[in-house]
């Protein structure tokens, strides 16, 4: 399990540096928001889904489709654009989906998959099924209102889903301060007496905590809320030089690296040795290049199909 | 065929299709215990329970893009948003998530949700409880627009909007839901098409082209204009999005006049698209202006409503204008 | 102080009482919702207030407009719709409003006027003034955005406001169970880390805990939400018959009387003597009948003024 | 006059309005620190301080409400939607409120809000972040609605939408925020009338009505045009709501030929009303059919955008088919 952690979060990293750099050399337009440093979320709370339980994530996304399960190298062809992407090339980084594997959609509406995650949940409520739904955030989201509406309604008909807020400190250029009166996210569970923690950026611990809230919300308990408190490593977006936040607290939020110090404690503790870390990153590296070669290989959709399937 | 009343055939076609498929539910403020607002869901709460007929707190866009996410797991939702004037609240939900998930999402999804609001005034209720604002979700790629203005129509729309795999903005009218009229039993199973308008009079000398409460006032109308010797046709679009240029088109071919009429606020409502497709498409065809009938430029106004909806008296101007103004 | 409390509650009541009466016979149309058995909180909480400081009220906002001045002839005069109405008859019972003395309108959205009412004391902020404003609205309005972000806003700029829900146990036709996860409004106010408390329909009570608030408030040490737990007598409008609720509930609502509370400790106390209330309650209805009078006489608005003023 | 970009002339008019009058604020997501997403206030916080320049948690409902709420107390607020796509979540703050304080209250309030919002297409943002909504709010009687094409326009129309004591919907595009132009100096001081259309190229044999980026779009189909020996004038709309019915009809009344042409979506666009207005009041001008230009009724695309958003060659097209169509 813990080799599992390492490689899913080492794929995560992996997949976004290889991003952020075809995105630098223009192979990739729009926008793109890496979550870099904030891989050990979507890999320890992916690690209690399958394929039934759904996720709605956002334009930070990534990483949670990553862990979620999504095939690498049609989700870079959607990156680059291409047909043979998941959205037809239609969507890009903002919207990565996977029907077929519950990732729901990634969202450019701040807050807006919040409540369609929850749709997901009284889905699995209404088929009487166990499956389980969750809404990934960012800490900024907890202010639009459909935060709230979906708390709410989460919360009175216990609803089976997870709140996973990624707390790291900045909306897109501006402070925790500026978003929230609150230190921790898990202040705005009390609201709806929906049970909430907040752990580190440690893997382990981050998969313990939403093992708990997962298996809660498959026994019918009702919905939880989980913190993460984390650090975004990089800008808002690519090419966000973040003058706002100052250079020393971008170095600080850097020295934080949850992969590091996951590398570091496999090796304390003898699970894994310094030449098996090496292979895994190998491995997931040649994967991930594999997948931007894919991608590159693959071809624009044809003006033709601009209408296609809009409606059934 | 029974006699019914529209808010009834609205219950029933919701009921039948509730029968026929489990997946379909109902969900909205006070759709469950208390049967409804305006009582659109009598008895569907005891029938069904609290899972299939859900009462929500007061956050229509909650409830709507929760729709839109249960609607992604293969559920079929109906969504009652309680005036329209509230769909406001819920635009970001309609817009941006259910019109655009199946497209966006490369067509990986089908969302059949149904949101269903009652538009326009006729209860003095003001100006935030009064608009109709049908053009907005028809500029909308991804949405299909349905009005219904009798309850034979009612039924049969709302049976195929909720049968239909795409999202629907299904648009009823508070001062039709008293109204009676036959509709089709339930073992008829009567399912309108969706995107075909409906020639409710035939006439010669002008085409009316419209839709829900106006259909009657249009109705209304033609049987004054009957008196004066002026043979009006009448065409109730019935769906605004798609809409059928053919039968407007063909009606206007043949009348070679037309008038759009709509509750609406005139300026920018769904009439300019009509006119202006005519303009565009069959402008050989047009002997004399097109005139539209709609609200005034105000909100709605609590005290002057029944000076500020339109009437089969502004219909029978707007027809009597074109016909003098022949070109 | 006391009198003023009782004189402010009967007249409140004289007010919807006669618009009951009125609107049954007919003479006033649309929707028409009371606040009867709710008259404790207005005439409490606008003690405080004075004409700059503003308030946004509800569907359910008579007793709130009344409370903080309003003149009873023009306000009756836009109940039947006549242009000596505040609104010139255009909007009727749900929109009351008198820029005169803050009171910014009634909203037909519910939760639509807390976010207005936060745009005021933000004004009274920016300029430097010790105005405050009050947000008013039901239990049932807190499940919608509007309210979280009005909140958390407030709550982050310190706002100079009091958020003040009458908290009735009903929200059109369904009980507060179908809105709430908490039993308290006050638990909200946990998400903001915004002080609240939760007080009796008792306007002793309600004035002690109001002063505290909208001192602070005043002080410049930001809002605080003030929960008033009370009974709403009739259904949500007028015409309803509550069948969803049941006799015995009404009953059980209509058993508790702020006003008659109140009568019997004024006499119990030897504030009052009973024709001291005798007086006051006719002197009331003379008030209240002559702003029927007046408003029965005064003019319905001609077609020809429908567009004026709609843009300046 | 001097030579400036769009963004920076947004910047200046916002300045120099907040220099003339203190109430003047601007409220919006990352506006004050950051300088807003696309750079329109930077400095503006360092200039002002925090109290004129208010950095928002995300919640476009709830900022802009309380814009309302402080310009019904004296204040001048503008509201900065940081894409026009995320307004979904203001439309019950724009319509029922703001659109509607002041005829609603019996014009006992103005409501001087200035909602400022970029539009459109050309960062391959797909189709959450492109959209073109400005029909919908065209709609709704109380809003004034104005979109701008250059850098001197954009200066002149945004200082005057600040001192209308109306509210105005604001109108940016994405793609104009680098264009380099002229634009007026701080002690110019131009302020340019609401509801007035700017001739931007005179001409004879067609009249393009436009907006926005689209003006631009136009003026390069008429240079191609020109080379094949067709004249067209292009009318710069500026304000869509009211919209200049004189020029545009003076213009059709010269040359007999309408084509509207608009980034949103076709259907149910702008120049739905454009079109119909003139079926409707100067049909009789018309030698041709009129045509429009807009999006295909599709969600935006990310990577075929560049197919997406209408372009000159649609604008040729549509006049030379208005052309071979002369009646
Ligand atoms: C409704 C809406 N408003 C604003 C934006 C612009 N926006 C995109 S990301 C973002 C910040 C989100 O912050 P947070 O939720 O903390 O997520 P993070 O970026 O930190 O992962 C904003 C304001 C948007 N996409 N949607
Ligand atoms: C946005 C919106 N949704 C729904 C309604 C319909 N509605 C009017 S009052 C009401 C219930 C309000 O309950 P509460 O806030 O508790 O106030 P109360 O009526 O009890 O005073 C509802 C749902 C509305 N007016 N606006
Ligand atoms: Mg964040
Ligand atoms: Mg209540």
């Amino acid at each position: 399990m813990l080799t599992g952690f390492y490689t899913m979060m080492v794929r995560i990293r992996k997949v976004e540096e290889n991003l952020m750099e075809v995105f630098s050399r223009g192979e990739i337009p729009g926008f793109l928001h890496v979550s870099i440093g904030q891989e050990a979320a979507p890999a320890a709370v992916c690690a209690h889904l399958n394929a039934n339980d759904c996720i709605s994530t956002t334009h930070r996304g990534h990483g949670w489709a990553v862990a979620k399960g999504i095939e690498i190298r049609r989700a870079m062809a959607e990156l680059f654009g291409k047909r043979e992407g998941f959205c037809l090339g239609r969507s890009g980084s903002m919207h990565l989906a996977d029907a077929g594997i519950g990732i729901m959609g990634a969202n450019g509406i701040v807050g807006g998959g919040i409540p369609i995650a929850a749709g997901a949940a009284f889905a699995a409520q209404y088929k009487k099924t166990d499956h389980v739904a969750v809404a990934t955030f960012g800490e900024g989201a907890t202010g639009e209102g459909a935060f709230h509406e979906a708390m709410n309604f989460a919360a009175i008909r216990r609803l089976p889903m997870v709140f996973v807020c990624e707390n790291n400190g900045w909306a897109e250029f501006s402070p925790k301060s500026v978003h929230m009166p609150v230190e921790s996210v898990t202040s705005r569970a009390l609201a709806y007496d929906i049970p909430a923690v907040s752990v580190s950026n440690k893997v382990v611990e981050i998969y313990e905590a939403a093992g708990e809230a997962v298996r809660r919300a498959r026994k019918g308990k009702g919905p939880s809320l989980l913190e993460i408190r984390c650090d975004r490593w990089y800008g808002h977006y690519v090419g966000d030089a973040q003058k706002y936040r100052g250079k020393e607290k971008v170095e600080e939020a850097m020295a934080k690296d949850c992969i590091a110090d996951f590398e570091a404690e496999l090796i304390k503790g003898k699970v894994l040795r310094r030449k098996d870390l090496d292979r895994i990153r190998a491995e997931v590296s040649a994967e991930v290049e594999d997948a931007v070669n894919f991608a590159r290989q693959c071809t624009y959709p044809d003006v033709s199909e601009m209408l296609e399937g809009l409606y059934v | 065929m029974k006699e019914t009343r529209y808010i009834f055939a609205i219950k029933e076609a919701m009921e039948e299709e509730m029968d026929r498929d489990e997946n379909v539910f109902l969900i909205g403020e006070d759709v469950g215990l208390a049967g409804g607002s305006f009582g659109a869901s009598k008895g569907l709460y005891e029938k069904f329970g609290p899972e299939r007929v859900v009462d929500t707190p007061i956050s229509e866009l909650g409830f709507t893009s929760l729709a839109a996410g249960a609607a992604s797991c293969g559920l079929r939702p109906i969504v009652e948003i309680m005036f329209m004037d509230f769909v406001t609240c819920a635009m970001d939900s309609i817009v941006n998530q259910i019109a655009k998930m199946r497209y966006m999402f490369g067509n990986q999804y089908t969302v059949p949700v149904v949101v269903r609001m009652p538009e326009g005034g006729g209860l003095n209720a003001g100006p935030q409880h009064s608009q109709c604002l049908e053009a907005w979700f028809a500029h909308v790629p991804g949405l299909k627009v349905v009005m219904a203005a009798t309850p034979h129509d009612v039924k049969g729309l709302l049976k195929a909007s909720i049968r239909d795999d795409n999202p629907v903005i299904f648009i009823e009218n508070k001062t039709l839901h008293a109204m009676k009229g036959m509709a089709a039993e339930a073992d008829e199973d009567v399912v309108l098409p969706l995107g075909k308008a409906d020639v409710k009079l035939q006439g010669s000398d002008v085409t009316i082209v419209t839709a829900s409460r106006m259909v009657h006032e249009s109705l209304k109308a033609a049987r004054i204009l009957e008196q004066e010797g002026i043979s009006a046709e009448v065409v109730d679009l019935m769906t605004i999005q798609p809409w059928d240029r053919k039968t407007v088109f063909d009606s206007v071919a043949k009348t070679h006049r037309l008038v759009v009429a709509h509750e609406a606020v005139k300026q920018f409502g769904f009439g300019a698209e009509i006119a202006a497709a005519a303009a565009e498409e069959i402008l050989d065809e047009l002997d004399a202006p097109v005139m539209r009938v709609g609200a005034p430029f105000a909100p709605a106004s609590y005290s002057l409503e029944k000076y500020y909806v339109p009437s089969a008296d502004d219909v029978v101007s707007a027809v009597k204008s074109t016909l003098e103004r022949t070109l």
